[in-house]
Formats: structure tokens, sequence, C-alpha cells
């Protein structure tokens, strides 16, 4: 019961926090460029006008267009659900299992991919093929940091690798711990389109990843596409700072803990949006073929992680 | 006589019903006759290999192999299992082929071939001894082969493949022939109890542990023996693939079983860590030619290659875990690996049936060439894009479940209880780790642009522009392989279960069935219900599909002709994506593997060479292995056949006094 | 208090110097190399002060001083002493991909941590576990000097070739002589100087300090 | 750029954007937006003032963003399409259809008196017409080119911020 009602709170929480973060970010990143900015609502009233518009689609595009932007929107909800964000309470038949959380991650990979090919253009066909190429190759990075993580805690639950954490925190400035998060964090820069490997606010279509797959969208086929990435961003912060700062989330189900369970998390999701848009300030985009040695690097370090884990401990 | 026995039997008589069926009907009738006979005998041996797997015992006697002792087919549970998977396919192709109503797939050679290939797969998994093993073993490879060669007059290329087909199974026969006779030799005997009686670490037993490999590995299309997988499979007539990567493939496993699980169990460390490297290999190397392919069939064919490297990948782990007394880990990755094969059955005859279906419904299998299927065979489209998920491994499908248990028992095998089992499991895990994750990455890259290429987007050809669906009996075959793929991927703890009872001591430790048809691995503390993942999405769907419901009613969307290229009015089909671009990157990132070779032509125009009339780029990605290994040993061959042709120039006296000397070099020997 | 943080302490530091030899293989810019050099001198000298806290020796942490001096600033600095604005242009292009690089990184790796634990044993100690980072430190730094073309790159390649051992010895005995470590600091600082002149004298005589370009030398 | 020396230019240079003027009143019908407006901009054949006027709109000293207003590149996504120059023959039927492909409820807002009514280019052999003559034009600001910040204030009247 109190796991379903941590789940509830989760995705209420995170789909309110979600557009807020994107507005943080690019509220911190106008006010360093000297500019104004558009406030933090900004999303928000992005997200209302897009689903209030007629949208239009091609004659060739085909139910793809309709459905794969709500199966992104469903696979980041789903990390919403299952991440251990406010608590660490799992479900009983679906914990935060590792393995599965990436699969779920990959369901809106994959329908993103194909929303790009769907439409027929030059610009969508490419964007996917490099959204895919990234993603196949930050599988390893991702799955191995995570495994890092996962070894003194005995298991690949996450709930129970942030516990852990959360029990003794010394786990967390140890070399392994930072390689991995290291690894980790790149792996999710890359997943999550974001510098160096992808300009979130790039407008020349031949630079483009993300944003090259949704060309054709519009409407709410747009909004979907935009809260499912939103989401995802701020689902994976989320957990990003849960492995370096458990403290605050709930893991004895009370009110009161629920309370500081929410709070805390969204100071941290949105103090880390913060670092990531300072941060990114000082990010050129890396080309292309320069990614894939961006990757091996981090898969580098989170095989380091992993085999530090095992010889060293 | 027992129920396996009468259904054996049952098989046999089918069989040759059916062989004289194919001869004797007339050659409308000859596609209905014998597909149903097929389905008839894959029928039979669905429920026969279902009752072995579930313990029943009793077989089949056959007192004809003098000298020898009398063939005994008797299937045991893992031999069930196996029976299973093949017969389960078996269904599926023999329905799907039905439909064919002429040409090479309705000729009387092809319908003699296929229950003899049917039978002959059926019979391998019952073999209770080495001799009968390898009568079946021949028989299927004989009906593999005509099946292969029945389209030989219409395609040049149908002949080379079997060439190579023959050559590599020959060679196979070969290894294992020999490996058996290496067991023999030691123990005494040719049935399998025998061979079972032989030392572990014995020198015969490491021999015979290689050979095997060598043979069972070029069936199970194993790096580096899977030079005819992008021939042959590619050639063969769609639904004979389908038989071929779903079915025959697993014998070939099942065959690595046999020699691990039952002939030689405890073998040393350096077995499991052999396979692990064989497995490992076989899986990257296999994808990443997958994904660089723009050739529907050859991009399944490799795909086969990784699938099954990453079966032998989770039987090495097993056996390298189980030397370490980790069982339970050890247990849940042989468990793994075997779901991976029976769900690549379903999904990859599936994918084969699929591109048969785009094959009978274009008459192309370039994925550039073909483009906006959804939209035309919408029952084609649903079914292979079921089936790609399930090689991609995406939750929900019975691939999934299968990587799912394969990475759970590796990353809780290096260490049981805080402690390190040892350090070459604990360097091997991680790398087995990385090398799983990495192909499932490819997995994913190949099947979304197989998916997206053929189906999505717009027709990038007159053929694909003019596609039909598919006959009703192809369409139900396809129906029913991707509901396979899906059950399996939607009820892993029942299967699961009954998989473990066949390979494992102790199944129930090693698997359970928790909720609705979720699997749970006790001895690893790992849990996952399909169902309830299915039911938690449905319900966050829920709010976003009543928004959209209730946003369409006020804001109804519009068509317009065009996609948006930029205004410009030429946005052609032409210029999309094709498979070969969306591989481009990866060809780039990979080039040092891959050695692509590219070859760039520039036409001036007459005038100036300053400017371009048009730009040709080719580029082939070929096969490194056969390249690099392949072709210098055969053209060495080459060489000494051109000498050897010198030797032997047919001159009846050149030949005596060959005879001549061989009898004064023996006389010699002899008196020495 | 310090007691259960050491092992975590000994590990960071450990896990600095791995990881800063780790991104020395990465980064292609010298300037980069030059400064995750420096740090690795600063994560040396902690190492060596936490093992002095540690076993409440007052000499190591003299030791971890003159380590911080001659490792973290002298070096670097002496490496970096040429003009900044040319220095910054410097981007080695290597002998192996970097992604392959990177991957043998890993694997040199697992093998010191193989070999460690195969032939000396890893023992109970949390300084004994660590000691696979100094021979895999010691190894990456051979493959800096095979993979690098320049001079300069190679000379840092050899540095983390040093510290490797400097690690190594510290973490198994715990610290060596004052005196030891002193004139083996000063022989570093030695062949740095004679090489840096030596450079520099190369660069006035070809203008460049590419190794391959050196055949002229040879001939 | 070094991390430090980026870090003192950013330090250093504050705030750039100018203090906003008083918001002129919303356009009837734009409501909808509800002060998120995305941009497409195009240009018809102009000769490049217009252009740069427009950039400098969306730069840090006039800064139209923080109204809400941002350039998108695809008319998919655009809910207001800022057409400069006059219409050329090349580019007529790309504006029709840049026009056709922006989902509704769209706005057009013509910059430059090119767009407006020709301008000086107005009997060029290669103009087809302002582009008036395309697409009903819902605001237009004249200028040759116009201030960004009249660029900034039609802007403003679509945001209603």
């Amino acid at each position: 019961m109190s796991a379903i009602i941590i789940a509830l709170v989760q995705v209420v929480l995170f789909v309110f926090l979600a557009p807020l973060l994107m507005g943080v970010i690019r509220q911190v990143r106008a006010t360093i460029e000297g500019r104004a900015g558009a406030g933090i609502w900004q999303p928000w009233r992005d997200l209302r006008k897009l689903l209030a518009k007629n949208p239009v689609r091609g004659t060739d595009s085909s139910w793809m267009l309709r459905v794969g932007p709500v199966a992104l929107v469903v696979s980041s909800l789903l990390l919403c659900v299952l991440l251990p964000l406010v608590g660490t309470i799992p479900f009983a038949l679906i914990p935060s299992d590792l393995f599965v959380i990436v699969s779920i991650m990959l369901i809106g990979v994959v329908a993103l991919a194909l929303v790009g090919l769907d439409g027929g253009t030059a610009f969508g066909g490419m964007g996917s093929s490099r959204h895919m190429t990234v993603a196949a190759l930050v599988e390893p990075t991702l799955l191995l940091s995570v495994y890092a993580f996962s070894i003194p805690a005995g298991t690949s639950t996450l709930s129970v690798i942030v516990e852990t954490r959360l029990l003794s925190p010394e786990l967390i400035i140890s070399p392994v711990s930072v390689l991995a998060l290291v690894a980790l964090s790149i792996a999710i820069m890359a997943e999550t389109a974001r510098l160096p490997i992808d300009n979130p606010g790039t407008h020349l279509e031949v630079t483009m990843l993300h944003e090259a797959m949704t060309l054709e969208a519009s409407g709410r086929d747009l909004a979907w596409l935009e809260v499912g990435s939103w989401l995802k961003l701020a689902a994976l912060l989320g957990l990003v700072s849960n492995l370096i700062v458990p403290w605050g989330i709930v893991t004895d189900f009370s009110t009161l803990g629920l309370l500081i369970g929410v709070v805390s998390i969204a100071v941290k999701v949105l103090v880390l949006g913060v670092l990531l848009s300072v941060g990114e300030i000082f990010l050129a985009k890396v080309r292309l073929f320069q990614v894939p040695e961006l990757l091996a690097g981090s898969f580098a370090l989170a095989f380091l992680a992993v085999t530090a884990s095992y010889l060293v401990a | 006589m027992t129920g396996i026995g009468a259904g054996l039997l049952l098989q046999l008589g089918l069989g040759a019903l059916a062989v004289v069926t194919a001869l004797l009907a007339a050659p409308s009738l000859r596609s209905r006759a014998g597909g149903i006979l097929c389905t008839l005998i894959a029928v039979t041996g669905f429920i026969t290999g279902l009752a072995a797997m579930l313990g029943a015992t009793g077989g089949l006697l056959i007192p004809v192999a003098l000298p020898m002792d009398p063939l005994l087919l008797a299937p045991d549970r893992l031999g069930g299992l196996f029976m299973l998977i093949v017969s389960g396919v078996g269904i599926l192709v023999s329905i799907y082929s039905m439909s064919s109503t002429s040409g090479p797939d309705a000729s009387r050679t092809a319908w003699v071939a296929m229950p003899v290939f049917l039978v002959g797969m059926q019979l391998v998994p019952a073999a209770t001894d080495s001799v009968s093993f390898l009568l079946a073993w021949e028989i299927m490879t004989l009906g593999s082969t005509v099946l292969l060669l029945a389209d030989h007059a219409s395609r040049a290329s149908v002949a080379s493949a079997g060439i190579w087909y023959s050559a590599m199974s020959q060679l196979s026969f070969f290894f294992i022939l020999a490996g058996f006779a290496v067991l023999a030799a030691a123990s005494g005997g040719t049935s399998f109890s025998n061979l079972q009686a032989i030392e572990p670490g014995s020198a015969a037993a490491n021999v015979a542990f290689v050979l095997l490999l060598l043979g069972f590995g070029g069936k199970a299309e194993l790096v580096p023996l899977h030079v005819w997988v992008p021939r042959v499979l590619p050639e063969a007539p769609s639904h004979v693939s389908a038989a071929m990567s779903g079915a025959m493939v697993k014998i070939g496993v099942y065959g690595g079983l046999l020699v691990c699980v039952r002939l030689l169990p405890d073998g040393p460390a350096w077995w499991g860590i052999a396979i692990m490297l064989v497995g490992g290999a076989s899986a990257l190397y296999g994808i990443l030619q997958a994904s660089v392919s723009s050739d529907l069939k050859v991009l399944l064919a490799y795909s086969t290659t990784e699938n099954m490297g990453l079966v032998f990948l989770g039987l090495g782990a097993s056996m390298l875990l189980r030397g370490y007394d980790a069982t339970a880990a050890a247990d849940a990755a042989l468990v793994a690996a075997l779901l991976l094969a029976v769900s690549h059955a379903a999904f990859k005859s599936t994918l084969f049936l699929g591109a048969g279906a785009i094959i009978h419904a274009t008459g192309e299998r370039n994925l550039d060439r073909l483009g906006g299927l959804g939209a035309r065979m919408p029952v084609t489209a649903v079914a292979f894009g079921i089936a790609s998920l399930g090689a991609a491994a995406i939750p929900i499908t019975s691939g999934f479940v299968a990587e799912w248990m394969l990475l759970q028992s590796l990353i809780h095998g290096g260490r049981q209880g805080g402690a390190v089992v040892s350090i070459a499991a604990s360097v091997a895990m991680p790398i087995a780790v990385a090398v799983i994750a990495l192909t499932a990455g490819l997995a994913l890259l190949t099947f979304v642009k197989a998916y997206g290429i053929a189906f999505l987007a717009r027709p990038r050809s007159v053929e694909a522009a003019d596609a039909r669906e598919v006959p009703s009996l192809m369409r139900i075959s396809l129906a029913l392989g991707a509901l396979s793929v899906l059950a399996l991927g939607l009820l892993p703890g029942p299967i699961a279960a009954l998989v473990a009872t066949t390979v494992s001591s102790d199944p129930t430790a090693a698997v359970q069935t928790v909720g609705l048809g979720g699997v749970s691995l006790p001895g690893i503390g790992a849990v996952l219900d399909p169902i309830m993942l299915v039911v938690l999405s449905a319900l966050v769907a829920i709010p976003v599909i009543v928004a959209i419901i209730v946003s369409a009613r006020r804001h109804p969307h519009r068509t317009v002709d065009l996609p948006w290229g930029g205004g410009g009015s030429r946005a052609r089909p032409r210029m999309q994506y094709t498979a070969t671009s969306y591989a481009e990157p990866l060809v780039r990132v990979f080039d040092d593997v891959l050695k692509p070779s590219r070859d760039v032509q520039v036409t001036h125009v007459a005038e100036s060479r300053y400017l371009v009339e048009h730009v040709r780029v080719e580029q082939t990605v070929s096969d490194v292995i056969e390249t690099r290994l392949y072709r210098p040993v055969l053209n060495l061959f080459q060489r000494y056949g051109k000498a050897a042709r010198h030797v032997a120039n047919g001159s009846i006296h050149r030949y005596l006094t060959y005879s001549f000397v061989a009898l004064l070099i023996v006389l010699i020997v002899v008196s020495l | 208090m310090f007691e259960t943080f050491f092992p975590q302490l000994i590990g960071l530091c450990t896990g600095a110097l791995l990881l800063t030899s780790a991104l020395m293989v990465w980064r292609h810019s010298l300037l980069a190399s030059i400064r995750l050099l420096a740090l690795q001198g600063v994560a040396l000298a902690a190492l060596v002060a936490v093992i002095g806290i540690a076993e409440g020796e007052s000499e190591l942490g003299l030791v971890s001083l003159l380590i911080l001096s001659v490792k973290g600033i002298g070096l670097p600095w002496v490496l970096a002493y040429q003009s900044k604005a040319s220095i910054k242009q410097i981007q080695e292009s290597t002998r192996l991909n970097p992604t392959a690089a990177l991957l043998a990184v890993t694997l040199l790796s697992i093998l010191s941590y193989v070999v460690v634990s195969r032939v000396f044993g890893l023992g109970d100690s949390s300084t004994g576990h660590a000691a696979p980072i100094g021979l895999a430190m010691v190894l990456i730094g051979f493959l800096l000097l095979i993979s690098r073309r320049r001079a300069r790159s190679q000379l840092i390649g050899f540095l983390v070739l040093d510290n490797g051992i400097a690690t190594t010895t510290f973490l198994t005995s715990g610290g060596v002589p004052i005196l030891l470590e002193f004139a083996v600091s000063l022989d570093v600082l030695l062949v740095v100087l004679i090489l840096h002149v030596f450079t520099g004298r190369m660069r006035t005589k070809f203008g460049g300090t590419a190794v391959d370009q050196l055949r002229e030398l040879h001939d | 750029m070094s991390f430090l020396r980026l870090a003192t230019l950013i330090r250093h240079g504050g705030r750039i954007a100018e203090p906003a003027p008083t918001a002129p009143p919303l356009f009837p019908g734009a409501e909808v937006f509800g002060g998120s407006v995305q941009v497409r901009y195009i240009n018809a054949g102009g000769c490049n003032d217009c252009a740069l006027e427009v950039s400098a709109a969306f730069g840090p000293v006039y800064d139209v963003e923080r109204y809400g207003a941002r350039l998108v590149p695809s008319p998919r996504h655009a809910d207001v399409l800022l057409i400069v120059g006059s219409v050329t023959r090349n580019m007529a039927e790309p504006l029709r259809r840049t026009i056709e492909a922006t989902p509704t409820p769209r706005f057009v807002i013509a910059v430059g008196d090119c767009a407006i009514h020709g301008g000086a280019f107005r009997d060029g052999y290669g103009i087809v017409g302002p582009v008036s003559d395309f697409v009903h034009v819902d605001i237009e600001v004249p200028g040759s080119p116009p201030e960004p910040t009249e660029i900034v204030q039609a802007l403003r009247r679509m945001t209603g911020r």
C-alpha cells in the first residue's frame, strides 16, 4: 500500500517538477548569458499552448506519429513510478530493478527513433540514426556503472542500492562509487541529449540529434515528445541526486517522512539542474564522431569501477 | 509401447506418408496436402516433446543397426524441450508454406525434403546413443540441403550457398563424429549412458570437448564457423530460413548442452571460459554485422549468430559458476540460456516468415528499396514489429525476460555471500555483462532500422508502393508467431520453471513462479512480473490517453500532403534515410573491426572540372572472418587442387604407377 | 571516526590516482595532461599524508609535503614552463586509436589486479587491497610512453610510471625512508630538467619534438 | 577559452538585457497562446538587413525570449511566421508550403517595408509580390529595416507579456 502511495506521489510530483526543472535550467542559462530569461514557468506555458493547437500530420506518416509520443511519455512515467525518488519502498512484483529500468527507458528511445523515421524526411532519419547509435553505445556504460553501485548492496534493485548508501555513507566517497558516478553522469547526459553530446538549444538541423527527430511532430504529438524527454531527464537526475545525497528519502512510510521526501527530492533535482545548466555553459558540443570516444571513456571508467569493486572491497 | 514411442512412430509414419504424397499429388494440391501433413508431424512432435519434457519416459527401439547396438529413440526432459522448440517452429513454417502455390517452394523436391527435414530435426534430441544421433543429424542435414537447393535453377547464388552449406555441414558432422569416436573409444560404448562414464579431466574428454564444440558450434552459427549463415539463410526460401534459424540451429544448441550438461559435466574451468569467449565473440560479431547490413535476410541471419552467441555465453557462465559451487547463479544462467533459445525460436522464425511475406509482396529483400509497408501490410507489420521487439529485448516480449535472467545471474554470479568466487569469475562476469550490454544496444539499433526502414516512412521503390497484404494462411502463421513471442514474454514464470526442470537438479531453488506468471530467482533474489508491468503502464497511460481524446475532440488534426523538408517541393522519397545511411555512423565507429571498403567516383561536367555531374558512392562491408580466415585457406586448397590436376591427369598408366609405388612403399614399411 | 573512514580515504586517493592516469590516456591536449599530472601529484601526497596519520609517523608528513612540492607543483610547473600560448595548441595525435587505448587501460588494470592477487596475495589491509593500483599506474605509464608521439608527452608517461612505483612502495611497505624518496624525487627532477633542455635544443634544431620525425638523428 | 576567463567574463558581463518597455495590447485571437509563442523565421527574399534586426531582437540586448517568444527549427512547431523580404520567384512555393505546414491557430508577421508592400525591390524581375499576396498578414512592422524594439513589440502583442 505504502509503495502505491509513494509511486503515486512520485508521478504527480515529477509531472509537476519536470517542466519546472526545464524552466529552471533555461532560466539559469539565460541569466548567465546576460539575458532576462522567460521565467521558470515558461515550459508550462509551452505545453498548455501545444495542447491547444490543431496538429498537422503528413499523409505518409503512419500511426507511429500518434503512438510513438505516447509510448515515450508512458516509458518516462514508468521511470518516475519505479525509480527510488521520493521513497525506497519498491513494489513486490516489479522492483526498481536496474535492467528493467534501463529496458523501460529503451522503450522510449525506440519510440522516439521510430517517430523520427516515420515522417519520411531526411532530417528525421538522420536524427534517428544518430540517436540510436548513441543509445547503443551508451548502454554498456549505463549497465556497468549501476552494476558497480550494485555490488556493495548485493542486489541490482536501485531502491536497495540507495538505502545501502543511506545506511553507510562512507560508500559514497569510495573510489568505486566516484568512478561509477562520473560514468553514469556521462551516460545520462548522452541519453537525455544534453551537452556535450547534443545541443538542446540548436536550431541547425545538421547538428541535431534529438531535435531532428521531432521536426515532423506538431501540437499534442510534440507536447508528448517534449514532456517525455523532460520527465526522463528529471527522473534520471533524481536518481543521480539520490545516489550522491541519499538523505531525505523515505525508507519507512509516514506522512511527515513523505513530506520531507517530496521537498528533498524537489530541492535535489532542482539544484542538480542548476549545476547542469551552469556546467553546460562551459561545454561545447563535441563532433559526432568524437562522441564514441567520450562514451568509450565513460565505459572505461564504469568498467574500472566494477572490477575495482570486485577486487578491492 | 509407451506414449512417447507411439508419438515417435507416428511421426515417422506421417513423414513417410508426406513423402509419398508429395511424390504422387497433383501440383495444385501438393502444397495443401504436404503442408497439412507437415503440420500434423509437427503437432505430433509438439505433443510428444511436451510429454517428454513433463517427465514421461519410454521410447522407440529400432533393432536394425548391426553390427552395433540397436538404436533407441527415447527423449529425456531436455530432449523433450528441444523437440518442443523444433516442432513449434515446424507448425508455424508448415502453415506458412501451405499457401505457396507455384514456383520452387511448391515443387515436388521441396515437398519431399520438407517432411524429411522436420522428422530429422525431431529425432536428433530423441536419440540416446551416438549412432542414432548421427543418423538423425544426417537426415536433418540432407533434408535442409535439398530444401535449400530447390530454388537453384532460378538463381545462381543459391548454388554457391549450397556448396558452402554442404561443406560446412560436413565439417560439423566430421567434428561431431570424431568427438563421439574419441569418447566411444575411451568409454567402450556408443550409447550416451556409456559415454557419460568418462573421467571429466582426462585427455580424451578434453579432445572430445573441443571437437564436439567445433561441430555443434558450426551448426549453432558460432564465430568463426558461421560463414555459411549469411549465404545460406538469405538464399533459402523464407520458410526454410525460418525453420533453419528457428529450429535447426537449436539442434546445435542442444548438442552443446548434451556435451556440457549431460555427457561431460564438471569439466575444468577453462571449458566454461572457452565457451564464454566463443559465445561473446559470436554475439558481438554477429550483431555488428547485422547492424550494418542492408539486406533484410542477411541482417536476420547475422542476428541469429548473435543470439546463439548469447545462449552459449549463458551456457559457459553456468559451467564456470558451477565449478565454483555457485549453484543458484549457475542454474539461473543455464535456464536463461534455454529461455533465450526458446524465445529465439519464437521471434526469429516470425521475423524470417515476416521477411518472407515482404518478399512475397514486393520481391525485394533490400531494405534500401522498401518503406511504407506498415500501411499496406498491417498484419505483417504488427507481427514483424512484435518479433522485432523480442529480438531487441524490449520488455513484455520473450527476448527481454531471457536477457534479464542472464544478466541477473551474471552480476550475482561473481560473488557468493559477499565474497568473490574467484578471480577468473570476477573478471569474466563484468566483461560478459559489458558484451551483453553492447550487444543489446546494437540489437536495438538493428531492429529499429529493420522495422523503421521497411514499414515506416514512404516507399522507396515502385514495388514497395504496390505491396499488398499476404494470403490468409501466411497471416495466420505470422500472428501465431507474434502471439507466442508475447506469451513467452508475459508468462515467463511457468515457462522458466518448466525449462528449469530439464536441466536443474533442484528446479524450485533456481526458478519460481510469482504473481500472475511472473518469474522469481530465489537464489539470487530477483523478481519480475511482466503482467504487473503491463498493468502499471496501462494505469499511467490512462490519463495521457484521456488527455489525448479530449484534446483530439477540441483540436482535430489536419493532414497535409508533404512531410516537412525545408519547404522545398522536392522532398522525394529518395531523400529519406536508407538502411545503409542509417548504419553509417556505426560503420565509422567500428571502422577498425568492420573494415568497410568505400569507393567514391566523381564524374565532372564536361565543360568544367569544378562542377560535378554526379557522384557515385559505393560501400561494402564484407565478412572480415570470411575474407581473412577462409579465403586464404580456400585459395591454398585451390592452388593444391591445380597442382593435383597435373598429378591426376586421367592417364590409366599413371594411376597404375601410383598404385605400384604405393605397394612398394607399403612392402618396404612392413619389412622394416 | 578516522578508523572507519581510513579505508575510504585510502580508496579515494588511490581512486584519484587511477582516474588521473586513465584521463591522461583519454585527453589529447598536453596542457590537460600536465594539469592531470599535477592533480596526480596532489593525490599521491594526500595518500602519503593519510598513511602517515594512520600510522602516526610524522616523518611521512614531511615526505608528503616534499611530494606535494615536487610532484604536485614543481614538475608540472617545469613541464608547463614554456609559454602558455603555444602549449595550449599542442594536441597529441596518438599512435593508438583513443577508444582502443581506453579499453587497453581497463584491461591493464584488470591484469594488474589479477597479477597482484595471484602473485602476492591481496592481504587483508586496505592498503594491500589498493596496491594493484600502483602496478596499474606503472602499466598505464608504459602505455603512454609507447603510444605518444611527442617527447614531452612521453615524459608525462614516464612520470606516471614513477608515480606508480611510488604508490606501490607506499602502499605495500607503508612508506620508504625519507632519504630514499628524496633521492628518487631529485633523480626525477634531474631527468626532467635534462630532457627539458634536450627537447628545447631539439626544438631549436628541428622545429618539433615528434619522435617519429627524429629519424633524421639516427640516419 | 579557459574556464576561469569565461567565468570572469560572465561575472563582469552581468545582465546585458535592457529593461523592458511597457507592454503593448494583446493581439485579438492570440489569447490562445497564453504567453508562449514559437516563431519560425522566413526570409522570403530580403536583402538581409531585416534579418539582422530580427537576430538582434532575439539577442541578449533586446531579448524577446523573456516575453515567451522562441525561434524554432520547423514550421510544425511554430505559432507565428516571421517573414522578411518581398517574395521572390524561387521562394514563392516554399513560402506557401511553409504556411501550409504550420499548425493552426497561427499568425503571420511581416517585417520590413519589402515584406509589406515590396519596398525598393517592388518591380524587380525576380519579385512575385509582397507577402500579403500569399497569406493574410496579421501584424505589419514597417521600416526599412525596422528597429529591433519594434519587432520585439510586435512579438509581444502575440505573447501578451
